[in-house]
Formats: structure tokens, C-alpha cells, sequence
């Protein structure tokens, strides 16, 4: 039986050795909880909705939006195409109900779970510290819950959005590319008001 | 009057109130056998040899704005020969051999300063295309040396040679011929010894159209009236294009600008020209000291001379790269030049789509170090009407047949 | 340590309660906190503290800030030096360390003082008219010493900067009244603010002005405002920040400073600021005026003399006299003699100055009205100035006056710093009384206040400056009621414009100082025909000092229009280049230094790698193993050992990097037909088939295999370099040429680890592990693919491989590989499994022939180049690239093409990069080149892959191969040479 | 720095973006049927216009979708992006 392993693992047994790598009361870095990633494109609309409500009553959120329901997220994240963050248990079950039910139409459904990392940033100082690597804004006024971007962070591509609570950010990234971002949040400083 | 020491001494006994005009403010005349269109550094010079090498005199060169002014005065002033091709090796060491007696065939001091050009490879692949680039270059009779390490080390004594460097340095080649010329002067120096020779420099005064008998140009309509002329000649580095339009032909040219950035001036600190093949960011000293920097071309068509932050930011990153003890240094001016960008990045000396008219332009960043070679090839082409030898392959027709002279698809590295 | 000569008893910003001491070319004195380095030396009584650039004359301070072109200064020692700041802006600490520069031993007795003897030498541009013969490489080296300011650091800087993005509704920049006023009207409104000013407090002007606003004392009301401001969750004020650049689009780019001492966490800060207003309240810089010896120590501008008196309690002189053209600096004159600073007179270039001039009188001051200065006396200091009746009102210094002084304060008019407007292509008109250009009619989101806009009044600053931001928010979509204007005092601020006075024979007469240009120079260059003000900037160098012509632009404009006949406005003026004061380099490049300049990239094997002391590499941005030092005792012996488990065992490969590309839909199969350069509609469900992509020019940009999975289902696999761009050229082509094709691609590169299994024992090794794919040769054969389960988890396997052997390629989800990389080198020990690097791999498929798309192949290389000439033949449909094969260029005999070299001495490596010279004797001409090579212990000599001219119609002929100066013979072969009938491949 | 809206994804800085050259440029075919100066045409040649132009930009960081937009060479001002699928916008003022 083969171990599955990320590179947020071994940011984990690392800090468990050493203990948080930033330690500052604004804000606080954490690999995400292991989800399942699971990439849907479609060329009908349609029919994954339709897909969607049947096997986990979940709608297509609009450009920008996040729809989260329970232990389910789906992310916008171009016209044709969103990234559907679920259990990791699931990812299989749920990849072949929705292929049952899309048929003919033309949808293809792709595992990312192993493709990107996920890291949760929080803390007052999250919106701050962010914009030192990200030409958005980050701050509640324009980054609202529930909103989803692709960007740049830290210099490489990124998708950051807003679970729910203001200054609560995920952000996904190649998975490598996750020492680099970590090495490059080590190495914000706060940012005065 | 000759310029020299003693003429300064002689002078400056007078005060320095008897020095004559550098060049006249002509009228335009309403006939000339030849009018260029473009006082810059390539305009000027081919006005310069038509009128010595091949007894054209009746000439004019037309400029928009002040003479020098568009790439000639913006550019980072680099002139080297380090190139693959033979075509693109001929058109430059000409230019670059004719740059090293120009001081005194001109009259003028144009500052070359030969103290070698360095290009920086970074990774054993980069070695392998410097070897190729080099090997080439011997190959077609420019000489060139391979740097180990070590030796670069004695050049560049602040180069970053940390075994850590994101982008180590390997090895680099050497060309001690290439270095850097006054830019400025080159403009003047040409335009004076043009001027001397009977070529009347029109500035301020703008071409808004081409008079055309049949399919034939056969003068142009200016700012300041209409001048009629043998032949029509396009040496317009940046708005290549625009001009085209007025005769009615389109350009296989894009317009970009490509930023220039100096700091502060500070004590000698870097004796040579360094480029690295992997930031693509390179630098120079200036004789008043300043740092004078250059980088790649902002991504998208430009015509406003105007700097940009991203490539500002990107250049300055690559140049600390390299060198990471410049950092507390302070940038003084950024500025930017609109280059004509060719498909292969090698220029055009041919004759137009049109008949009368004929193109000296797609440079693109490589201008400068061929002002003298470009003019020189050019006069040869109008005088003659058959290419100069050192400018065959540099036609239009290669864009048909796709002989294209492309030095970064074979060796990686571009002008 | 002496105490402070020149400091008034009482009174300035300092803090006295906090002395500082600091050192001045090599000399200890001290000053207090809140003096600049400036203040400090002129209450010390250091009056020189600069030379010039050409002619090393001993300088003086001529302004308080960032106009100061005189005093410049080298800060500290080692790695944190910093060349060339204006001793005007720097605060001092304690112990801080500042020398002048460019001259030797020190400022006040400067060896080099004697080039000034040579000013008749070298006049404006004399370096183009000498240094000719024998050739100016014999005077460079001495020119190149003797220029120069400050003296860069030599080792690498140990401070850290960052960079910071901002978006606001308004960008006020400067903290002056204007500046205040707008931000506060702003805020008020319900705008998002951004407040920035360059000096360390708040206030500009009224640091030195003593006024009130709103009936209290004008810094009480600063105090406020800042409060207010910072009180604001919507706004943000940052000081010792400077606005140095506006570019497209409202980006307004900031650098802020924050610490130079070591113990900060960073020294500064880039700020891109994207507002959707901004409002330039940046002040106006006072101008000098350009008479005969203007540039001895002692003569500075009106605004600075007060500014060191009120600000910093500094008597910047006992005996002054004030030469003016301006209201502004009767004020001025005020605040030093009430601090017991003897006015001598008060020149005014004007005739009747009014009022003003008047009650100055009432307070005992002569005023000498339409008097002009003639020419300035003393050398290391002025002792006097002389003054004679404008030419205006007579013959110029006619009844010349001679008046005793140690103290000139200048104000010959008010330049407003409109550099970021003009940079925003503000449009600007010219004020011919004031004699500057003043902002006309805003740009998009661009407006000036205040001095800025050429108000010079308190009053008019500050309902200028409110009125400015409370536009500026509606503008941008803010809704409240700002409420009203804060009030001063109304008061006139005439200025008529005063550039120069006339010749005074051929004394020197200075314009822009630092750069040594006099006004004989713009004589010189106006002379010699030179009449483009860009071209006479150039030729005289006026303007292009670190000051960037602060004080000296106008001044010039002023003269060229006397010399030249033409109005100001019809000269112009030179451009105002980013940035507005020079910026660091570090804080430009930000934290994009070091690691984290161009990040690289790690596969899920990194650790297994590092554990089997991987020696890892860039390659195309990812970060992977060349060569595993655990495998020998140098890197040569590790690539043998690595080649040789690969021939006669087993290795296994990280492929992870190589790109992945799943294209879906009905049209798949002839989507990729277009994409690539072979037929792909052809290619059967299970198969795979080899195949290469051009550019619209033909050229090969990109090779690998195809696999198709399903009828509807392909995996394009590219190389690691080519991932993303091949992805997306095939976005490109969906999106914009054939969007009709109902085809959906999918980039899962990193979803998915791969580990190529080659080697003779390839399939024993997989035979070990727990699969339900039958590995059998017949079931299984070469260029096939299968899926299944690999010890329980989904895995793809290709039997596919660039080393020439038997070999497996292993798909699986990343996650798992690191895992399945540990179990095949356990299972694989008995048979001698071993991880080989890239430069193993690279030698493996050379000596089997096999070429490398980039290394092998050129930007011009076509199809046919490589041998594949046939195989467009056979190909009916159109496909990205095809008409460009159909030139004549394409079709030339003579092109370089792909072949194999053996070099005549069988241990001889020809080396990469060696070119088959055309003609020998001569060693001129290529015939093409070397582009891989190693010795085969596998075939017992080196081999060599190479694209030659006619190569293929070359075969058999000896060439010679030309490197760096030497020559090998060798033969043109076909490159087959390792296990040609592909028996080991198809095992 | 150019800040381009994307018809998806809104206001974003010039470094999300990827310039693809002039537009409309129309890909001539069959390749048998096209001579070698037409096919020069459709790579190589180009307006180049000093002023208003339509181009094609590529939000390469951020939704990855191709758009047209409308810019002046000169100034960089912006008047406006589309979707591809929409009609071509007018250079025009």
C-alpha cells in the first residue's frame, strides 16, 4: 500500500518540530485541511448544473463567487470552467456520480486534488501582508466573503478566495511551488497602518 | 574650424566667442536628388557617406523634432560585432571598424570607449549556446574569448559569485572590441561633417505626406513646404510604420519601447558592458559615472517614450542578481525609445514596395551599434540602387521566402 | 565635541533634550534630533560642504531639501554605504558617518581645487572638440576618476526592502497646507485617502512659517489634521515617503523609508499606489538667480535661510542681505531679523514692490528697489555683494552699490514641482509675470493644488487645496459633505520672475551648479547653433545633475529665451523623467532578490532526490537532479555509474516535470491533427505514436508522444520546458481560430507524478510490484498504453522512453510517487535499481541518437531538418505551420540538418558548440555545429549529434570541427549507433 | 503600468496580461491555395498604427481567456475590452 504525501506535510512535521513558522498576533499561516479537488469544465452549462443540484444540490456560483455548502466549496475560477473543494473521500464517488449523470454532454471532470496545495491565511494583518505579494485589494471593502480570484501571489499563480469571514483567505498554488510561498510569507514583516 | 586642443586653447583666450556654428539652419531648397526622411544617427550618417563616398551632395535630411533626438539620444549606447550570422557580422563589424575611426574622420569625439562587452551564461546549457555564439564568431573573422569563472572574476570583481546564486555565473564571452560611444556626439559629429559637405539638416519640420507621380515617389510634402527629390529615403527607427502609411504600404515592423534607466553618478566601479543571458538585464559605466542600464522591450506596441514600473522593476531585479552590491545605489533618470521590431530581429536596407522610396529600418534594439555600418550600407544602396555587400539578405523578399536572420533562434542570444 | 556656534539660543523643531553627535569628514560635531545633516553642519558653522563636479569650486548649502544641488554627501562605510545623498535630507543619528564627495582630503581643502584654474579649457562640451589623438582611450581613465560623485559599496547589501500594493480613492501628495487641506477634505467626504509626504513631519512650509489657520498657530492645526487622518479607518498617511513617479493608468509609485539603521526590519518600501484621483499638492521650489560668482559658500535661497532659522534655530549668517524678485521672502527677511540676523538690505529686482517693501522699511530694513545683483565677492564664503540699478532703470550697475554681508538669501521667483502632473501628461500654461509653467486645465484624475498650482498664499493653498479634494472624492464616487475650508490670512505673494543679471564681463556666472554650467556655456552652445533646449541640456549637461535641474531648469529657459529671441513657452521645456528623486535600486528590485528572483519549482520527488545527495539544477524552472553524488566520487564517474545501471539494470528517472496535457471531446482527434505536425486522427485507442508541433513558421517548438487513451480522450505529453506553452497555444487555437471545435483541454502536469522504469530488467522490477496490467511484451508492447492499479492506487504506464532501453513510464496521482519511488528502489536493490540524473538521461538517448528539441534543434530548425521530410507527404490535412514549409527557404538543399558525428581519435568528446568550419586553411565558414556529445562506454568511443549543412546528403565525409582555436577530424554518420534494429526497445 | 479590465474578471494589472498582436488578422487556407506573399502578409505584416488599435490580450494570469481590446499606442489610454464571441469594436472614436 503506497502513503500518499504532499509538500504540506512536510511543512506540518516541520512545524511540528519547530513550531508555527510565523509567529505573529496579525496573522497566522496554516496548511489547509486536505481536501479533494476536483476540476469541471463544460462546453453546456446546462447539464452540470443540472449534474450539480442532483448529486449535491449545489448551484454554479457567477464570475468571482464562491457557492459553499456544508464540507462543499465551488470556486469560479474562468467562464467554462470551476474547481469543485470537497472531502478527500469523496473526490472518487462524487467524480463518477456527476460523469453518470452528464451523459453525452460535452464535460470533463479532472482529480486536482493532487495538483494544488492549499494554505489558510487569517489574521487582521492577512489583507495587508497579502497585498505585499498581490496587486489586488485585499481588504474586506473590495474582497468580500465568498469572492475568488486568480491572480499572481508572492510571484507565482494563485487562486485566493474568502471562505466566509472577512480576513480569512485560502490560497491554492502549484504544489511546486508551496516551499517558495511558504519561504516567502516567512519573510513578511508586518505592515504599519 | 578643426576641432583640437589647440583650437580649445585658442579659444579660450577669446573667451570661447569665436567658435563657428556646428552646422547651418538651412532653408529647404525645393529640389534634391536625395531626401532622407529621419534626422537620427542612421539618417545623418547615410547622409554623411552619400556625400563623401559617393559625391551626393545635394541632400537633405528632414527631422521632425531636434537632430538626434529619437533612439540616437535615448538608447544605452553599446556597440559590439559579437554576432552569429556572417550577414548580421558583416553589417556590424563594419560598422563597429568604421565607429573606431570616427573621432577623427569626423572631426568630432565621439568618445568610443572599446573596454570589452561581457555576455553571461548561467547554466551548462547557456555555456553550450556561448560556445556556439563564440565559435561562430571566429568562424566569421570577429574575435571573441570564452571567460572561466575565475576570469570573469577579475573583470567584474563585484559579480555575484555566490555558489547559492539563483543564477550562478558559468562563464562568459568576451568581446574587448565592443564597449561604448558617446551618443549624442555621434549624432553631431555626423551631422556637423554632413553639414560641412553641403547636406542641408532641416529640423523641426515634419513629413506629412509623399508627392506621387504614377506609382513612382517623387518628393515630399513637409511643415515647411512641398520638396521634391530623386529619391526619397526612410530612415525613421520607431515610426517606420507611420511613415509607410503616408506612401501607402505597410511594414513587417512592430513598435515597442524599450526603457533605459541610469543612477546616480558614482566613481569608476565597473569597467566594462555586461549582459546576462538569464536576467537579460545589462549595464555600463558612463565616463561621468553614472550607471547606465537596459533590459528587455515592454511586452506590447508603444509609442510613447515613456518608462514603465514592471520592466523597471524586472531589470533593476536581474542587475542586482548579478550584482547584488549595487542595491543601495539610487536610480537618477528612466526613460524609453520606440524600436522597430522585426520577426528576426535584423534590420531592413532595401528598396520600398514603392518605387523612389527606399527603407533603412527594423533595428530593433540593435541600432545604434550600427549607425556608421547602416548609413554606410544604406548610401551604397541609394546611390547605386544595388545592396551593399555587407547588406545582402537584409531585404524585404526574406520575409516571402523565409530566409530570416534570426541570431536568438540559433544562438539564444538576440540583439 | 564643540557645542553649536551658529545655533539660536531658543526657538525650532529640534529636540535640544536629545543631543546627537555625528562625523564630518573625519570631524566630530554635534547637532540634535530633528536636525538634518544640513541644519547640524551650518549650526556648526560648516560652511563648505560640497565641491563642484567639473571644477571642484568649494560649495555652500543653497537649499533645505530636496532642491539642494551643492551639498552631497557619502553616508557610512562597508556593505551599508550609501553614495551621493543630499546632506539637505538627511536626518541625523547618533554617530552617523558623512563625508563630502568627489574631492580629497575633505571639502574645505580639496586637492583637486586646482582644476579650476583649467575652467577656460573646458567649456561646455570642450570633450568633443579634443581628446582625439592619439586616441581617447589615452585620457579616458583620467576623466573616468576624476568624474563621479559617491562611491558605490562592495559587497552585497545586507538590508531587506519591500514593495506593497495600494488601491485608494484619493492620492494627495504633499503634506503641506494644500496637501493637508485636501486629504482632510477628502477624508471628510468618504473617500478613501492616501497621504504622502516626503519629509519626515508634516506641514511643508509651516514647519518655518510662522502663521495660523483657523485662529490657531498653524502646526497646532497639522497636529490636528494628522490626528483626524489617523483616527481614519479609510485613510492613511505616510511620511518620509516620496511620490517619485507617475505612470499609466493612475499608478502613482511611492518609496518610503523607513529605517537605515541595521535594526530595522526593512529599510524600505515601494508602494504601488493605483488611485482613482490623485491630487499633486507638491509645493513650489524657490529659484536662485544667476549673476556673477552666484555659487560662493553663504549665498542660498530665501525659503531655505528661513527654513534653517525658524525650523531648525540655525543663524545661517549674522549680516544678510536678501536679493529678491518675490514677496514670499520679504517674509523671509523678517523671520531672520527678528532672530537677531542683521538684514544689510532687501534687493528687489523690481521697481516698486509696494506695500510690502514699505512696511519692511518701517521696520528699519533698506530696500534698494529695481536694483539687480552685479556680481557676488570672497571665495571659500561671500564677504559682499555688489548691486547695481537694473538695465531697466538705467545702465546695467549703474551706481553700483557694494554691500558688506556674510549672507545672501536669493529668491528670484517660484518654480511649482508639477513633475508628477507632467508625467500624467498634464498640460501646463505658461505665467509670464511669475515666470513658470502652471498647471492648466487637469488631466484624467490627475489635478494640482496649491503651490503647485502657482498658489503662493497660505490662504489660497488652503481653499485651493480643500476644494481640490473634496472634487477629487466626488469624483471618485465619495458622497458626503466635506464641510468648509480651513482659513488663514489673506496676504499678496507678487512675484515677477527674475532670471539673470546681465553679463558682468567674463565672470562666470552659474545656473545649473553642480554640473559647473554657467551662463557663458549656454552662450557657447546658443553660439554653436545648438537652439533644441534639449539639445543645449545635452551639450552643456545643464539640468542632468542628481538635482535634475530643480533650481536650474528655469533659470536656463529664461536665458536661452534672452539668447534665442523666442518665448519660453515657445522653447518648452525638457521632459520630466520618473523619478522625481533619485530611488534606491534594493527598494525598486523589492524582495524580488535571491531565492525568491524567479522561483523555482519542486517535483514530489524532491526529498527522495536530496536524500540520494541529488547535485539538483535549473532546468527550464524547475529544480532537478543532474547527477546523484551518492553515486561516485565525482560528478563524470556518478554519470558513468548512472549510465552504465541503466544499460545493464535498471534506472529509474524523475519524469515528473515533463508536460501533460489531456485533450477531450469529439474533435479531439482532429484538433491535434491540426496541432501537430503527424497525422494523430490515425492513431488507434491504446496507442501511442511520437510526434513533434511547429510554430505558424514551421519550426519545431516542441516534441513528445501522443497518447490516445479513448476515442475522444488523447494525453499530449511535451517537454518539461514546454508544458505551458504548448498548453497554451492550444487555448490560443480553441479560443481565437476554431472555437467551433468542441474540444476541452486540461493542463494536469502537476496532478500527476511519473517515473520512467528503464533498463533490461525494467519489467522484472515491475513484476515485483502488486498490478493488475499484464507487463507481458505481447500484451503489452512498445509504444502502448495501459491503465490500471499500481500496488492499489489508478496508474497509467506507457511503454515509452528516451534512453533506448526496455522501459516503462509510470503515471500515477502525485501524491503517491514519492512513495512508489521509495518501494521500486527497494524492490529493485537485488537487481541493482539506481535513480539516474538528467545529464545521465541526456547521454543516454545522445549515444542512441535520439535528438533533444532545444538542444538538438534551433529556432529555425523544420521537420525535414530532423529526417521527418517524408512524413509530410503522407499528411493530406492543413496543420499549424504547413504553408510555412512550403517556401522556398524551407526546400534548400544547403539546410542544417540532423546527423550524427564521430570524431576521427574514438576518445576524443567533441565539444558542444564547435562548428564544422567551412574552410579549414582559413577557419572561415560554418557548416553547421556540434549539439550533443559524450563518450559511450556502452559503444567503446564518443559520439557527437550535430546539424550540418546537407548533412544527410553528407554521410561518410570527413569534416573538420573547429573549436575555440583548435580542429578535430571527424565523420558525418547517421546517428544510430546504439542497438539500431531496437531489439532492447521493443524487448 | 497599464491596468486592463478583463470582460470576466475586471480591473487587473498589466503583468496578469499577455499581449497576441493586431486584430483582425485572418488566417489565409488551404495552404496549396495561398501564395507565398499572402502567407507573408498573414505572418508578418502589420498597421502598426501610432494611435487607436484593436488587440488581443490573453488574462494569461488569471481566467486565461483570450479578449479584444481597444488602445491608443500613444497615450495607453484604453477605451474598451470584449469578449471574442461579441462583434469587433469600432477604432474609430
Amino acid at each position: 500500500m503506497l502513503e500518499h504525501r504532499t509538500p504540506l506535510d512536510s511543512i506540518r512535521e516541520r512545524q511540528a518540530q519547530h513550531g508555527p513558522t510565523i509567529e505573529r498576533r496579525d496573522f497566522h499561516v496554516a496548511p489547509a485541511h486536505e481536501k479533494g479537488l476536483l476540476l469541471l469544465q463544460s462546453a453546456s452549462v446546462n447539464s452540470l448544473q443540472e449534474a450539480l443540484g442532483q448529486v449535491l444540490d449545489l448551484t454554479l456560483p457567477a464570475a468571482q463567487q464562491v457557492n459553499v455548502l456544508g464540507n462543499y466549496a465551488l470556486l469560479w475560477l474562468a467562464p467554462a470552467e470551476w474547481l469543485l473543494e470537497l472531502p478527500r473521500d469523496e473526490t472518487d464517488p462524487v467524480e463518477s456520480a456527476l460523469t453518470q449523470r452528464l451523459g453525452p454532454s460535452l464535460t470533463v471532470i479532472t482529480d486536482f486534488s493532487d495538483a494544488l496545495v492549499s494554505f489558510e491565511v487569517s489574521g487582521s494583518g492577512a489583507p495587508e501582508t497579502l497585498m505585499t505579494g498581490c496587486s489586488l485589494d485585499m481588504r474586506s471593502h473590495a474582497f468580500p466573503a465568498r469572492r475568488v480570484v486568480r491572480t499572481a501571489l508572492a510571484g507565482v499563480p494563485a487562486i485566493l478566495w474568502n471562505p466566509g469571514n472577512p480576513d480569512r483567505f485560502r490560497c491554492l498554488l502549484d504544489r511546486g511551488f508551496a516551499e517558495h510561498f511558504l519561504t516567502w510569507l516567512e519573510g513578511t514583516t508586518p505592515v504599519l497602518g | 574650424m578643426r576641432f583640437s586642443a589647440i583650437a580649445l586653447a585658442r579659444n579660450a583666450v577669446s573667451y570661447h566667442e569665436r567658435w563657428p556654428k556646428l552646422w547651418r539652419s538651412p532653408e529647404p531648397r525645393r529640389f534634391y536628388d536625395v531626401v532622407i526622411v529621419g534626422g537620427g544617427g542612421h539618417g545623418l550618417a547615410t547622409a554623411y557617406y552619400l556625400a563623401k563616398e559617393h559625391g551626393i551632395r545635394n541632400v537633405a535630411v528632414i527631422e521632425k523634432g531636434w537632430l538626434g533626438g529619437g533612439n540616437t539620444g535615448r538608447n544605452t549606447t553599446v556597440v559590439r560585432s559579437n554576432y552569429f550570422y556572417p550577414e548580421s557580422a558583416r553589417i556590424y563589424d563594419l560598422s563597429l571598424r568604421l565607429y573606431e575611426g570616427l573621432s577623427r574622420e569626423l572631426g568630432f569625439n565621439i568618445m568610443l570607449s572599446q573596454r570589452g562587452i561581457l555576455t553571461l551564461g548561467h547554466s551548462s546549457h547557456q555555456l553550450e549556446m556561448l560556445s556556439r555564439w563564440l565559435n561562430a564568431m571566429h568562424l566569421n573573422g570577429i574575435e571573441g574569448e570564452m571567460l572561466n569563472p575565475r576570469q570573469i572574476r577579475e573583470w567584474l570583481p563585484l559579480i555575484n559569485s555566490s555558489p547559492t546564486a539563483r543564477f550562478p555565473v558559468k562563464g562568459a564571452v568576451l568581446q574587448r572590441r565592443g564597449g561604448v560611444a558617446r551618443h549624442d556626439a555621434v549624432a553631431w559629429g555626423f551631422a556637423r561633417a554632413a553639414d560641412a559637405l553641403g547636406v542641408d539638416i532641416i529640423q523641426n519640420c515634419e513629413v506629412i505626406g509623399f508627392q506621387r507621380e504614377g506609382d513612382r515617389v517623387v518628393g515630399v510634402e513637409t511643415t515647411r513646404g512641398h520638396i521634391r527629390a530623386n529619391k526619397v529615403a526612410l530612415a525613421v527607427a520607431g515610426h517606420s510604420s507611420v511613415l509607410a502609411a503616408k506612401a501607402g504600404f505597410r511594414l513587417p515592423v512592430t513598435s515597442y519601447a524599450l526603457q533605459a534607466f541610469v543612477t546616480e553618478p558614482l566613481k569608476p566601479i565597473l569597467s566594462c558592458v555586461v549582459l546576462s543571458m538569464a536576467t537579460g538585464a545589462y549595464v555600463s559605466q558612463s565616463d561621468k559615472g553614472e550607471l547606465v542600464i537596459g533590459g528587455g522591450l515592454d511586452l506590447y506596441p508603444s509609442y510613447a517614450q515613456r518608462g514603465n514600473l514592471p520592466a523597471l522593476q524586472a531589470v533593476v531585479a536581474g542587475l542586482l542578481e548579478c550584482f547584488p552590491c549595487f542595491s543601495r545605489l539610487r536610480l537618477l533618470r528612466q526613460w524609453a525609445g520606440i524600436v522597430d521590431v522585426v520577426h528576426d530581429s535584423s534590420p531592413i536596407i532595401d528598396h520600398a514596395p514603392v518605387r523612389g522610396m527606399y527603407l533603412n529600418c527594423g533595428w530593433g534594439t540593435g541600432g545604434f551599434k550600427a549607425i556608421p555600418g547602416g548609413g554606410f550600407a544604406f548610401a551604397h544602396l541609394l546611390a547605386t540602387d544595388r545592396a551593399h555587400p555587407a547588406a545582402e539578405g537584409f531585404g524585404l523578399r526574406r520575409f516571402a521566402t523565409g530566409a530570416l536572420i534570426d541570431e536568438g533562434a540559433a544562438a539564444g542570444i538576440s540583439h | 565635541m564643540r557645542t553649536n556656534p551658529h545655533r539660536l539660543e531658543s526657538g525650532g523643531r529640534i529636540d535640544r533634550s536629545r543631543p546627537l553627535s555625528f562625523v564630518f569628514d573625519g570631524r566630530r560635531y554635534n547637532g540634535f534630533a530633528g536636525d538634518t545633516l544640513a541644519s547640524a553642519l551650518l549650526a556648526n558653522g560648516v560652511r563648505i560642504i560640497g565641491r563642484s563636479f567639473k571644477l571642484h569650486r568649494p560649495r555652500g548649502l543653497m537649499g533645505a531639501w530636496s532642491e539642494e544641488p551643492n551639498a552631497i554627501v557619502q553616508l557610512g562605510s562597508g556593505a551599508t554605504a550609501v553614495p551621493n545623498l543630499k546632506a539637505t535630507q538627511v536626518e541625523i543619528t547618533e554617530g552617523l558617518q558623512a563625508r563630502s564627495v568627489n574631492c580629497w582630503p575633505s571639502a574645505r581643502r580639496d586637492a583637486f581645487a586646482f582644476l579650476k584654474l583649467f575652467g577656460p579649457l573646458m567649456p561646455a562640451g570642450f570633450y568633443y572638440k579634443t581628446f582625439m589623438w592619439p586616441s581617447w582611450h589615452w585620457f579616458e581613465p583620467t576623466i573616468r576618476r576624476a568624474a563621479g560623485l559617491g562611491i558605490s559599496p562592495r559587497v552585497p547589501d545586507p538590508d531587506r526592502y519591500e514593495e506593497r500594493h495600494e488601491h485608494c480613492d484619493v492620492l494627495v501628495v504633499g503634506g503641506g497646507p494644500g496637501g493637508i487641506a485636501a486629504a482632510l477634505a477628502a477624508s471628510r467626504a468618504g473617500a478613501r485617502v492616501v497621504l504622502v509626504d516626503d519629509r519626515p513631519v508634516l506641514g511643508g512650509s509651516l514647519q518655518w512659517e510662522e502663521k495660523s489657520i483657523d485662529g490657531q498657530p498653524a502646526l497646532e492645526w497639522v497636529a490636528a489634521a494628522e490626528q483626524e487622518l489617523r483616527a481614519s479607518s479609510s485613510a492613511r498617511v505616510l511620511k518620509r515617503t516620496t511620490a517619485f513617479g507617475c505612470y499609466d493608468h493612475n499608478l502613482v509609485a511611492l518609496s518610503e523609508r523607513i529605517g537605515s539603521e541595521p535594526a530595522a526590519a526593512v529599510r524600505e518600501r515601494l508602494w504601488h499606489v493605483r488611485a482613482a484621483r490623485v491630487v499633486v499638492a507638491s509645493g513650489a521650489i524657490e529659484r536662485p538667480m544667476v549673476f556673477a560668482n552666484n555659487d560662493v559658500p553663504g549665498i542660498m535661497l530665501a525659503s531655505a535661510a528661513m527654513s534653517y532659522a525658524a525650523q531648525y534655530a540655525v543663524r545661517p549668517g549674522r549680516r544678510a542681505v536678501f536679493v529678491v524678485s518675490t514677496d514670499s521672502a520679504y517674509e523671509a527677511a523678517e523671520s531672520l531679523r527678528i532672530r537677531g540676523i542683521e538684514i544689510a538690505a532687501i534687493v528687489d529686482t523690481r521697481k516698486d514692490p509696494g506695500e510690502i517693501a514699505l512696511s519692511a522699511q518701517r521696520a528699519g530694513i533698506p530696500i534698494l528697489a529695481g536694483y539687480v545683483p552685479v556680481r557676488a565677492r570672497g571665495t571659500l564664503a561671500v564677504k559682499s555683494i555688489e548691486v547695481g540699478l537694473s538695465p531697466a532703470n538705467g545702465t546695467a550697475g549703474g551706481s553700483a552699490r557694494h554691500l558688506e554681508c556674510d549672507l545672501v538669501c536669493v529668491s528670484g521667483g517660484w518654480t511649482p514641482t508639477v513633475h508628477l502632473y507632467s508625467q500624467a501628461r498634464g498640460q501646463m500654461r505658461y505665467d509670464r509675470e511669475r515666470g513658470a509653467f502652471i498647471p492648466a486645465a487637469g488631466t484624467k484624475g490627475f489635478q494640482c493644488a496649491g503651490a503647485a498650482a502657482g498658489n503662493l498664499s497660505l490662504h489660497q493653498c488652503l481653499t485651493d487645496g480643500f476644494a481640490a479634494g473634496r472634487e477629487a472624492a466626488k469624483a471618485a464616487g465619495a458622497t458626503s459633505d466635506a464641510g468648509l475650508a480651513p482659513i488663514a490670512k489673506a496676504e499678496r505673494s507678487a512675484v515677477t520672475a527674475f532670471w539673470a543679471s546681465p553679463r558682468d564681463g567674463h565672470r562666470k556666472a552659474w545656473v545649473d551648479f553642480q554640473n559647473d554650467v554657467t551662463r557663458g556655456d549656454l552662450e557657447l552652445a546658443v553660439r554653436e547653433n545648438l537652439r533644441s533646449v534639449e539639445h543645449i541640456k545635452r551639450y552643456t549637461t545643464t539640468g542632468m545633475a542628481v538635482d535634475q535641474g530643480k533650481t536650474s531648469n528655469m533659470n536656463a529657459l529664461g536665458i536661452l529665451s534672452e539668447l534665442l529671441q523666442t518665448s519660453i513657452p515657445e522653447i518648452g521645456t525638457t521632459t520630466f523623467r520618473p523619478p522625481y528623486d533619485p530611488v534606491t535600486l534594493g527598494t525598486l528590485a523589492a524582495r524580488h532578490v535571491g531565492g525568491l528572483y524567479h522561483p523555482l519549482r519542486h517535483t514530489p520527488l524532491d526529498r527522495q532526490h536530496a536524500a540520494a545527495r541529488a547535485v539538483f539544477e535549473d532546468f527550464g524552472g524547475w529544480w532537478r537532479p543532474a547527477w546523484y553524488a551518492s553515486h561516485g566520487r565525482n560528478r563524470e564517474e556518478c554519470i558513468r555509474v548512472e549510465k552504465r545501471a541503466a544499460r545493464s539494470a535498471v534506472s529509474l528517472f524523475d519524469g515528473s516535470p515533463l508536460g501533460k496535457i489531456e485533450v477531450r471531446g469529439p474533435d479531439a482527434a482532429l484538433f491535434l491533427n491540426r496541432m501537430y505536425y503527424n497525422t494523430m486522427r490515425t492513431l488507434a485507442a491504446g496507442r501511442i505514436r511520437y510526434g513533434i508541433m511547429l510554430s505558424e513558421h514551421g519550426v519545431i517548438i516542441d516534441d513528445g508522444v501522443c497518447i490516445r487513451l479513448a476515442d475522444d480522450h488523447f494525453l499530449v505529453s511535451t517537454t518539461s520546458g514546454g508544458a505551458s506553452r504548448i498548453f497554451g497555444a492550444f487555448e490560443d487555437w480553441l479560443q481565437c481560430e476554431w472555437p467551433d471545435l468542441r474540444v476541452l483541454v486540461t493542463n494536469v502536469t502537476s496532478a500527476w507524478g511519473n517515473i520512467a522504469v528503464a533498463g533490461p530488467k525494467a519489467r522484472e522490477l515491475l513484476s515485483r510490484l502488486d498490478t493488475d496490467i499484464d507487463l507481458d511484451p505481447h500484451a503489452f508492447p512498445h509504444l502502448s498504453v495501459r491503465r490500471g492499479r499500481l500496488e492499489s492506487v489508478p496508474v497509467r504506464i506507457a511503454r515509452v522512453g528516451f534512453t533506448g532501453e526496455l522501459s516503462f513510464e509510470l503515471s500515477l496521482p502525485a501524491g503517491y510517487s514519492a512513495s512508489l519511488w521509495q518501494l521500486l528502489l527497494e524492490r529493485g536493490s537485488p537487481m541493482g535499481v539506481m535513480p539516474i540524473g538528467i545529464e545521465a538521461l541526456q547521454e543516454l538517448r545522445t549515444e542512441k541518437g535520439y535528438l533533444h528539441v532545444g538542444t538538438d534543434t534551433d529556432g529555425r530548425t523544420l521537420p525535414a531538418d530532423i529526417g521527418l521530410g517524408e512524413v509530410l507527404a503522407r499528411k493530406t490535412d492543413d496543420f499549424v505551420g504547413r504553408r510555412s514549409l512550403d517556401r522556398a527557404d524551407a526546400k534548400r538543399s544547403d539546410r542544417l540538418q540532423f546527423v550524427g558525428l564521430e570524431a576521427h581519435e574514438r576518445a576524443t568528446v567533441l565539444p558542444v558548440g564547435a562548428h564544422l568550419v567551412a574552410d579549414p586553411k582559413t577557419r572561415r565558414g560554418s557548416h553547421g555545429y556540434v549539439t550533443s556529445s559524450c563518450m559511450s562506454e556502452a559503444l567503446g568511443r564518443s559520439v557527437a549529434l550535430g546539424l550540418v549543412q546537407g548533412g544527410r546528403s553528407r554521410l561518410g565525409e570527413s569534416v573538420q570541427i573547429y573549436s575555440d582555436g583548435r580542429l578535430f577530424p571527424a565523420r558525418i554518420v547517421s546517428p544510430q549507433w546504439y542497438d539500431p534494429k531496437g531489439e532492447r526497445l521493443n524487448a | 503600468m497599464l491596468r486592463i479590465s478583463c470582460p470576466w474578471c475586471g480591473p487587473r494589472d498589466e503583468p496578469e496580461f499577455r499581449w497576441g498582436g493586431e486584430v483582425p488578422v485572418i488566417r489565409p487556407g488551404p495552404p496549396e491555395a495561398v501564395s507565398d506573399s499572402a502567407w507573408a502578409e498573414y505572418l508578418f505584416i502589420r498597421d502598426n498604427p501610432k494611435g487607436w488599435v484593436r488587440e488581443r490580450w490573453l488574462h494569461a494570469l488569471g481566467c486565461r481567456q483570450w479578449f479584444i481590446v481597444v488602445r491608443n499606442t500613444l497615450s495607453h489610454e484604453i477605451r474598451t475590452t470584449t469578449k471574442l464571441g461579441d462583434s469587433l469594436p469600432e477604432t474609430a472614436p
